[in-house]
């Protein structure tokens, strides 16, 4: 099959990836959450091997399979052992609502393209469009994690970032590490989620602070 | 073998073994000697050069860094065993703790080499987050609330720091990717840097801005910088002393590593307005903070972030002598600061408390400790004849010289914040002492903390030539 | 320096301290005969003088060496500060030795030491006077100082003698600034001899009084000296204000005997006018208020900056 | 001859250490001292020496900036200012071996003293910005750590803190003139700055930064805030220095910045400095009419002076500017010569307190009186410097004055209206001043030595140890003889024109021995020498008469004062009483003075009350507000500080998206 081909195909995928990172923004319930960040793993790991096929540089493969087994399986279970585990609220707790959010996430794109849009010389239509979607899924990412102050869904949003990174690292040729790359970023995945059970952080990362902001934080006067 | 693999592999093990020893005093000495080695070989490579490979080298950059590391890392073992022994008597940390805590000083040691001495970019992103999470570790060391808290937060801002970093990575392989096509020289600084002219200059753009945020947030650039403080705070001491002296430095030193290939590039985004604008936001932001502080460690954690500014300033100036300078003040700086931690160490120690308002009259109560803690912190507020005011000097009229209106912030922000230090500082150790005189701490102690001192005073008067050299040609590089 | 501007300098010093008297005295009976009053004779002055000077000292117990010497000092420089004012010839050997910013200096050097004694002796009335003593200077002085500024842009000199010849040889004329300055000079004299309205040199035991309250602990030859020495500062302004502001008939140098004979005359017509004017003036005015003095003076002072500044408009410079 | 002097001031360390070893000996203060004597002897002699030798004499150090090295040098002028200091310093040491031994913390003292002394020395050899800096900051810190040498004290600290706080402002401003310059010239070492070319706004730039910066030092109002604070705070004989000396080492850089660096600045600039010396000069001395601590009135006492030298600069600033080098020549002499003299005085001055200090351990005027009787001697020369600070002749403030109110009689030479009109107000300013000084010193003299006793304190002192009145003594004299023969002075300087205007001044301002004239003879002229001579031989004369003629007993008795008796001290004339005329005039302008009495009515017999509240308008307009403004402003920002992490990562979110804003927008908008 022609490379034109292959590489729709990609753009296919990685707007799969974008696509469920939209999803996750207006999930109220967070067991669907669990199960969007399931898909976009899965659509992630897809797109890397993929990358894997047609760069044929077979080591993709194995991020390709962290992204399956890691992220698409073990966390989402993890987290609704967590939920059941700290008695954490099904439904997902906005700081700022599902509406304004998604124009935000809009806006995200946009700006994410816009930024893509002058590179132009040597980079091919893969590196544009492609940078493009992953750029969005980080921010995307880091903006769920802004607004929502419930823990799972923080991580969640964490990984729906790292996502974004992993698919930009596989869909450019030869990038070296990036096995390496997704096996750091699954500790630091596992480290959180190892605190938030180890530090009980029931509801949300900012709960440790709130009756702690009167007495130690900033030593404030 | 080259040096720089001994430089690397003694901390290695070292901490594979420490985490095996259980004995305090035994890992203590280990420790100590094998910071120790690890100083000394790193000597070595002042001397010869081992070759670039496409994932360690060694240049006039890094080679200053690295001894640094290697020297502030020993002098703080040293510091650190007189502390935690004290730490361990009463009571505070128990067996396991200290095994650990000994453990993860090597890898953070070896982490921050490695990323000091990374060619490759993608190395020496994984190395930084290996500090960044061996830091967490012991920063949550006492197992308090406030200790566990400022781990979270300090880990959880980082991690995205770190994946905002490395996104920025990746961009700068993308750019790389076409021209120098696919494989590891692309991702290789020596490499990149000699091709970066032909780069797609909005693709560095874009990787400078993510990166600038990324590694910024462990830099302590306000407004990132709200771990800094916490970590500083509530962690032991030893390793407040690493996280402002060292790993603030290794942060900075890879943002500077790309800004050399922008700048080698040219046609891209400048990064010095964005660089002039985060510092100067961390200097203002952090001198008005200074006030507020009453817990000695937050108040110098802060003034690490008001000086992270003025060097991230200078950078973002550029020009020979503001770089010199920057380049100056980080050496300058991670040496006094550390130097303070280590003072601050010990008078938290003898007096109980870590609120400043509780310590009074030092130099009347303890002379020495005093004496020389003053001198420290007129040194980092840029006081002659000590090093940070050769730095402040040459930037401040250099500034002057060039951007008169940018002078004026950086002078206010440099007044007021020395303002705060002078004030604290001046009530800690003179006044009526609050601390009894009988309040003893172990003679030794201070030893690092002068060795740090006679060598800030030494520079402030005489640099030697060579690493005169090497900063003018790094100065050179950055453009 | 020649023989005749020696002899003529020790002349000069001499009518200074000889006439000053004198010219006191013809002040009171000018005042007397216009009160309506008989008055003493002229000569009254020297009696009192002599009768002070046989007098015994009577000294307050806590008066200490400054008190003691202060007299000798105020009369010294005052004095001094006479004998360099040209009065009938500017041919005197010492006329370098002081400009007119010196003249007002040495008045000053004299003022402090009479505030001081006041305060040696540790009474409420001395302090009283002492203080309002250095209020009135505070004013009177910058305002001396800026009649001076005048008449040096005006005649390009500070020191007396040269003004006199420049205004002999017509550099001047008649100017508006002139006019000023002569005002303001002239209250500055009034007020630096306490003369009405400033203060009243013939009471005691008025809140009011301010030179007499300085000198009240003084007796027998240290009074002598000072009443001297004030007789002597009136005999200064006097003569200082007629050599700068009518100079005519005052011999130069290079002029002969006769020269000096008219210089003589005008010089003793114009104090005898100019002290005859004072007691006119004295008996017409009353006496102020003293937070009113800085209402006074500071017109003074207005004034002679005036002076200067009009000269620019009369483009005199 | 450099060399020389920089060997003698690197003697100042050692003694510092020695004195920081030997902190216990009781002895090794006064031995500190007695060393610092001798090396500033041997420094004041190198001076002399310089200035009447003129020419320049340079070395180079291997030390500081490592492309730059240290740079030091001493020509005619830097050399008149070494004099200068040391002399200071030769009477202060001289002083303080004695004094320093009564302090509650001699080892204090003695360890940062020498310490400062080399600072002001560095200052005055080096002669490249980065070791001019490096002493300066040094001479601030060692200055700083004598304000704290009795740091239990509160207000020691807070005033120590303000002084340090106003001398890195200082610093800075001279950063950046040092900058600017040194970006023109090429370099940071003097000879470059003197071949720096600037534009019209830069070098005005750096005027004005020469002018914060030196001002700060000195005590330009209203950069003054930190004299009367630091001055009380330091021991006497350090004050004497910090006031008399330090003030001076600012006005050395000062007049380098405007006639030695760079182009000449704009004429007008010399009026802006000529008026902010009138300025400085009437405020300095309003405040020092109505303090009651003595530090604290000769603290702004030496605010006053440092403005009339500054009139002075600004003078000459304007003749050079305007091309009339004769004249400049001679106002800078002027100039030169009052701070010479202002330093004499002031040291006097202070030692003088300093002694009376030792003696009643009591600052308060109001709580003084009667010394003369117990400490004539320290009284005598006391009185010489109020009479010299005065501006009185045949003393040195006189002659220095004179030589200025001359100069400002000339400016109206200068052809533009801004001088002809400025000379003659700032002429009525500084004759303002020098009354206002006379009636000050008065009221200082008056409560301290006059009239009788008012505390036990003041009844039981005693004349200090021979040490501390030889060093009185010898300013005295120093005083007198400045005033008596300046002209053997005025040679000096005429040198030290030479090398700043490049004119000779021996022409213009001498007319011979002993003739003081400006210019010509004819221009108006003073001779001390005669003067003394002739006023000494007329007090003889009348002596001798009074001797022939009177009789010569005397009778002792009570004060009479018109009859009222008066039993206790509590009577006397208190400071506040005498200032209260000059309150009236000047008081309710200058510090919105209130007075309120509260009269009971006969019935009543509570006593009745006389409340004065004053108010420091400069502190409250300027320092309180940028010190309330500073508070606020962390008050606020501290908020930051208490957020949760969700919010700090939402500022990480917000600081990306604007720069990836920016970097977008760059693309649109080239």
């Amino acid at each position: 099959m022609d490379r034109a081909m292959q590489y729709d195909t990609a753009h296919l995928i990685g707007a799969m990836v974008l696509l469920f990172g939209f999803q996750l923004l207006y999930q109220r319930r967070i067991k669907s959450v669990l199960t969007t960040f399931a898909f976009q793993a899965g659509a992630l790991s897809i797109a890397a091997a993929w990358q894997a096929y047609i760069q044929n540089s077979p080591h993709l493969y194995v991020t390709a399979a962290i992204a399956l087994i890691f992220k698409a399986f073990f966390v989402p279970f993890a987290l609704n052992w967590l939920i059941k585990r700290l008695g954490i609220h099904r439904s997902v707790e906005t700081a700022l609502g599902v509406g304004p959010t998604m124009i935000i996430g809009v806006v995200l794109v946009a700006l994410s393209i816009m930024l893509v849009l002058p590179v132009t010389q040597g980079a091919t239509a893969l590196t544009r469009e492609n940078l493009a979607m992953a750029m969005s899924v980080v921010l995307l990412g880091l903006l769920m994690m802004i607004t929502r102050h419930n823990a799972v869904t923080q991580v969640v949003g964490f990984m729906a970032l790292e996502n974004g990174l992993i698919l930009a690292a596989v869909g450019v040729k030869g990038m070296p590490l990036v096995v390496e790359m997704s096996v750091a970023f699954s500790v630091l995945v596992a480290m959180i989620l190892f605190g938030i059970f180890f530090f009980r952080i029931r509801e949300r990362f900012d709960s440790l602070d709130l009756h702690y902001l009167e007495t130690v934080r900033g030593d404030r006067l | 073998m080259n040096v720089h693999y001994l430089v690397l592999g003694i901390p290695l093990i070292a901490s594979g073994l420490l985490a095996l020893i259980s004995s305090l005093r035994v890992s203590t000495w280990v420790n100590v000697l094998a910071s120790f080695s690890c100083f000394a070989t790193s000597v070595a490579l002042l001397f010869h050069r081992p070759a670039t490979t496409p994932w360690l080298f060694i240049d006039d950059f890094n080679v200053s860094l690295v001894v640094l590391t290697a020297f502030v890392g020993f002098t703080t073992s040293v510091f650190s065993a007189g502390y935690i022994s004290r730490e361990r008597k009463e009571g505070h940390l128990n067996r396991r703790n200290l095994r650990f805590y000994h453990a993860m000083y090597q890898a953070f040691l070896f982490t921050m080499l490695l990323a000091l001495m990374a060619n490759n970019l993608g190395l020496m992103w994984v190395s930084v987050e290996g500090a960044t999470l061996t830091t967490v570790l012991m920063v949550s060391l006492y197992r308090t609330r406030e200790a566990i808290e400022a781990a979270w937060k300090y880990f959880i801002l980082c991690s995205v720091g770190i994946a905002l970093a490395l996104f920025g990575t990746i961009l700068v392989y993308l750019a790389a990717q076409p021209v120098m096509g696919p494989g590891e020289e692309a991702m290789a600084w020596t490499f990149v840097i000699q091709a970066s002219a032909k780069f797609e200059p909005s693709l560095l753009s874009l990787a400078f801005v993510f990166l600038l945020v990324g590694y910024g947030t462990k830099v302590g650039l306000a407004p990132l910088h709200a771990w800094l403080p916490d970590a500083h705070a509530e962690g032991p001491t030893p390793i407040s002393a690493v996280l402002s002296g060292l790993l603030l430095n290794v942060a900075l030193y890879a943002l500077l590593r790309f800004k050399m290939i922008l700048s080698a590039n040219g046609s891209a985004l400048a990064p010095g307005p964005l660089m002039v604008a985060m510092g100067l936001s961390s200097l203002l932001l952090a001198a008005f903070m200074l006030y507020k502080r009453d817990d000695i460690k937050r108040l110098f954690a802060f003034s690490s972030i008001e000086h992270m500014g003025i060097i991230t300033f200078a950078f973002g100036m550029g020009g020979a002598l503001s770089n010199f300078a920057g380049l100056l003040h980080m050496t300058m700086h991670s040496l006094t600061k550390s130097a303070i931690f280590f003072a601050v160490g010990i008078i938290t120690q003898i007096a109980g408390t870590k609120n400043i308002v509780g310590i009074r009259g030092l130099a009347s109560s303890h002379p020495v400790l005093g004496w020389s803690f003053l001198i420290c912190v007129l040194a980092i507020a840029g006081l002659p004849p000590m090093g940070v005011f050769m730095s402040e000097f040459l930037v401040v009229s250099s500034t002057f010289a060039r951007q008169p209106l940018l002078a004026l912030p950086i002078m206010a922000g440099l007044l007021i914040a020395f303002g705060a230090l002078i004030w604290k500082t001046q009530n800690l150790v003179f006044s009526k002492p609050s601390i009894d005189a009988g309040q003893q701490y172990a003679p030794w102690a201070l030893a690092p903390l002068f060795a740090h001192l006679a060598l800030v005073i030494l520079a402030g008067v005489w640099l030697p030539e060579p690493l005169v050299e090497w900063f003018r040609s790094v100065a050179k590089m950055l453009g | 320096m020649t023989l005749t501007s020696i002899l003529w300098q020790i002349m000069q010093t001499l009518i200074c301290l000889g006439a000053a008297p004198l010219v006191t005295g013809f002040v009171r009976f000018v005042k007397a005969r216009l009160n309506g009053r008989q008055g003493p004779s002229p000569l009254q002055p020297y009696r009192d003088l002599a009768r002070l000077l046989r007098k015994e000292l009577v000294l307050a117990e806590n008066a200490s060496w400054l008190f003691r010497i202060t007299p000798y000092l105020i009369f010294g420089f005052t004095w001094m500060a006479a004998s360099l004012v040209p009065s009938f010839t500017t041919n005197l050997v010492l006329i370098p030795t002081a400009d007119m910013i010196t003249l007002v200096a040495m008045l000053g050097a004299a003022r402090f030491m009479i505030a001081l004694a006041g305060l040696d002796v540790g009474t409420s009335f001395g302090g009283l006077g002492a203080s309002r003593e250095m209020m009135i200077a505070s004013l009177a002085e910058p305002a001396m100082l800026m009649t001076v500024f005048t008449l040096a842009l005006l005649t390009g000199t500070t020191s007396p003698a040269r003004i006199v010849d420049f205004v002999l040889a017509g550099g001047v004329g008649l100017q508006v600034s002139m006019g000023l300055a002569l005002v303001a000079m002239i209250l500055v004299a009034i007020a630096e001899n306490g003369r009405i309205p400033i203060d009243n040199p013939a009471t005691h035991l008025e809140l009011t009084m301010v030179h007499e309250a300085m000198v009240l602990e003084y007796s027998g030859r240290h009074l002598a000296l000072i009443e001297a020495a004030a007789m002597v500062r009136l005999m200064l302004y006097i003569s200082l204000i007629s050599c700068i502001f009518m100079p005519w008939g005052i011999s130069q140098s290079g002029k002969g005997l006769e020269g000096l004979v008219i210089g003589l005359f005008a010089y003793g017509f114009k104090v005898m006018t100019l002290a005859a004017l004072l007691g006119l003036f004295e008996t017409v005015i009353a006496k102020m208020r003293v937070f009113r003095y800085a209402d006074f003076l500071g017109g003074a002072l207005l004034l002679s900056l005036l002076a200067t500044l009009v000269l620019y408009v009369s483009e005199a410079v | 001859m450099t060399a020389q002097a920089l060997l003698a001031v690197a003697v100042f360390p050692f003694l510092a250490v020695l004195a920081m070893l030997a902190h216990r000996q009781k002895a090794a203060p006064s031995l500190v001292h007695a060393g610092c004597l001798g090396v500033s002897l041997v420094l004041g002699t190198i001076g002399i020496l310089s200035v009447m030798k003129g020419g320049v004499d340079v070395a180079v150090l291997p030390v500081g900036l490592p492309w730059l090295k240290a740079h030091f040098r001493i020509d005619a002028f830097s050399g008149f200012f070494l004099v200068i200091v040391n002399l200071g310093a030769v009477m202060a040491s001289l002083f303080g071996i004695s004094y320093v031994r009564h302090l509650t913390h001699p080892a204090r003292v003695a360890v940062a003293y020498p310490m400062f002394l080399a600072g002001m020395n560095l200052a005055l050899l080096s002669d490249d910005a980065f070791s001019f800096l490096v002493s300066w900051e040094f001479m601030s810190a060692s200055s700083w750590l004598l304000v704290l040498a009795d740091h239990e004290e509160e207000e020691n600290r807070k005033a120590a803190f303000t002084y340090l706080m106003m001398a890195l402002f200082g610093t800075f401003c001279l950063l950046g003139a040092f900058g600017i310059l040194a970006q023109a010239g090429g370099g940071y070492d003097f000879d470059a700055l003197r071949q720096a070319k600037l534009n019209g706004w830069q070098s005005s730039l750096v005027v004005l930064l020469g002018l914060l910066g030196a001002g700060s030092k000195a005590g330009l109002v209203p950069l003054h805030a930190w004299l009367p604070l630091a001055h009380p705070a330091a021991p006497s004989h350090v004050s004497a220095l910090m006031s008399g000396v330090m003030t001076k080492v600012a006005l050395y850089i000062l007049a380098r910045i405007l006639f030695d660096f760079g182009p000449t600045p704009a004429w007008w600039w010399g009026a802006v400095i000529m008026a902010t010396g009138g300025v400085t000069a009437v405020v300095g001395i309003l405040y020092a009419l109505i303090q009651t601590d003595l530090k604290r009135l000769l603290a702004y006492s030496t605010v006053e002076n440092i403005g009339v030298a500054l009139i002075g600069l600004g003078v000459a600033l304007a003749f050079k500017g305007s091309g009339l080098l004769p004249y400049a020549a001679l106002a800078l002499a002027a100039s030169l010569y009052h701070m010479l003299n202002h330093s004499v005085m002031k040291g006097l001055l202070f030692l003088g307190a300093g002694a009376v200090l030792h003696a009643t351990h009591e600052r308060n005027i109001e709580k003084l009186g009667g010394l003369i009787h117990r400490m004539p001697i320290t009284a005598a020369a006391f009185l010489v410097g109020a009479a010299a600070i005065s501006a009185l002749p045949p003393l040195n403030g006189f002659v220095s004055e004179w030589l200025i109110l001359q100069t400002l009689f000339l400016g109206p030479k200068v052809p533009n209206w801004a001088m002809k009109f400025g000379s003659p107000v700032v002429a009525a300013m500084l004759a303002l001043s020098a009354a206002l000084a006379a009636a000050a010193f008065v009221r200082a003299f008056g409560m301290v030595f006059l009239g009788r006793a008012r505390s036990q304190a003041a009844e039981t002192a005693s004349e200090p140890p021979m040490g501390m009145w030889a060093a009185l003594i010898l300013l005295a004299c120093l005083c007198a003889l400045l005033g008596i023969v300046p002209v053997s002075a005025t040679t000096m300087l005429s040198h030290i024109a030479q090398s700043l205007m490049g004119i000779e001044l021996s022409d213009t301002i001498i007319e011979g021995w002993p003739w003081l004239a400006p210019i010509n003879v004819t221009r108006g002229s003073y001779s001390g020498t005669v003067l003394v001579a002739s006023v000494l031989f007329l007090i003889m004369v009348t002596a001798i008469v009074i001797k022939g003629f009177g009789t010569r007993n005397i009778r002792r008795s009570p004060a009479w004062d018109c009859g009222h008796k008066e039993s206790s001290p509590a009577f006397q004339y208190t400071a506040s009483s005498f200032a209260q005329p000059l309150r009236r005039v000047y008081g309710s302008t200058a510090f919105r003075a209130k007075e309120e009495v509260d009269m009971p009515s006969p019935a009543e017999i509570r006593p009745a009350r006389l409340d004065v509240r004053i108010k420091d308008l400069i502190w409250d307009g300027l320092y309180q507000p940028l010190a309330d403004g500073v508070a606020n402003l962390s008050t606020r920002l501290n908020r930051l500080q208490t957020m949760t992490v969700r919010r700090h990562l939402l500022m990480m979110f917000l600081t990306l998206l604007i720069m990836l804003l920016v970097a977008a927008l760059r693309r649109v908008m080239p």
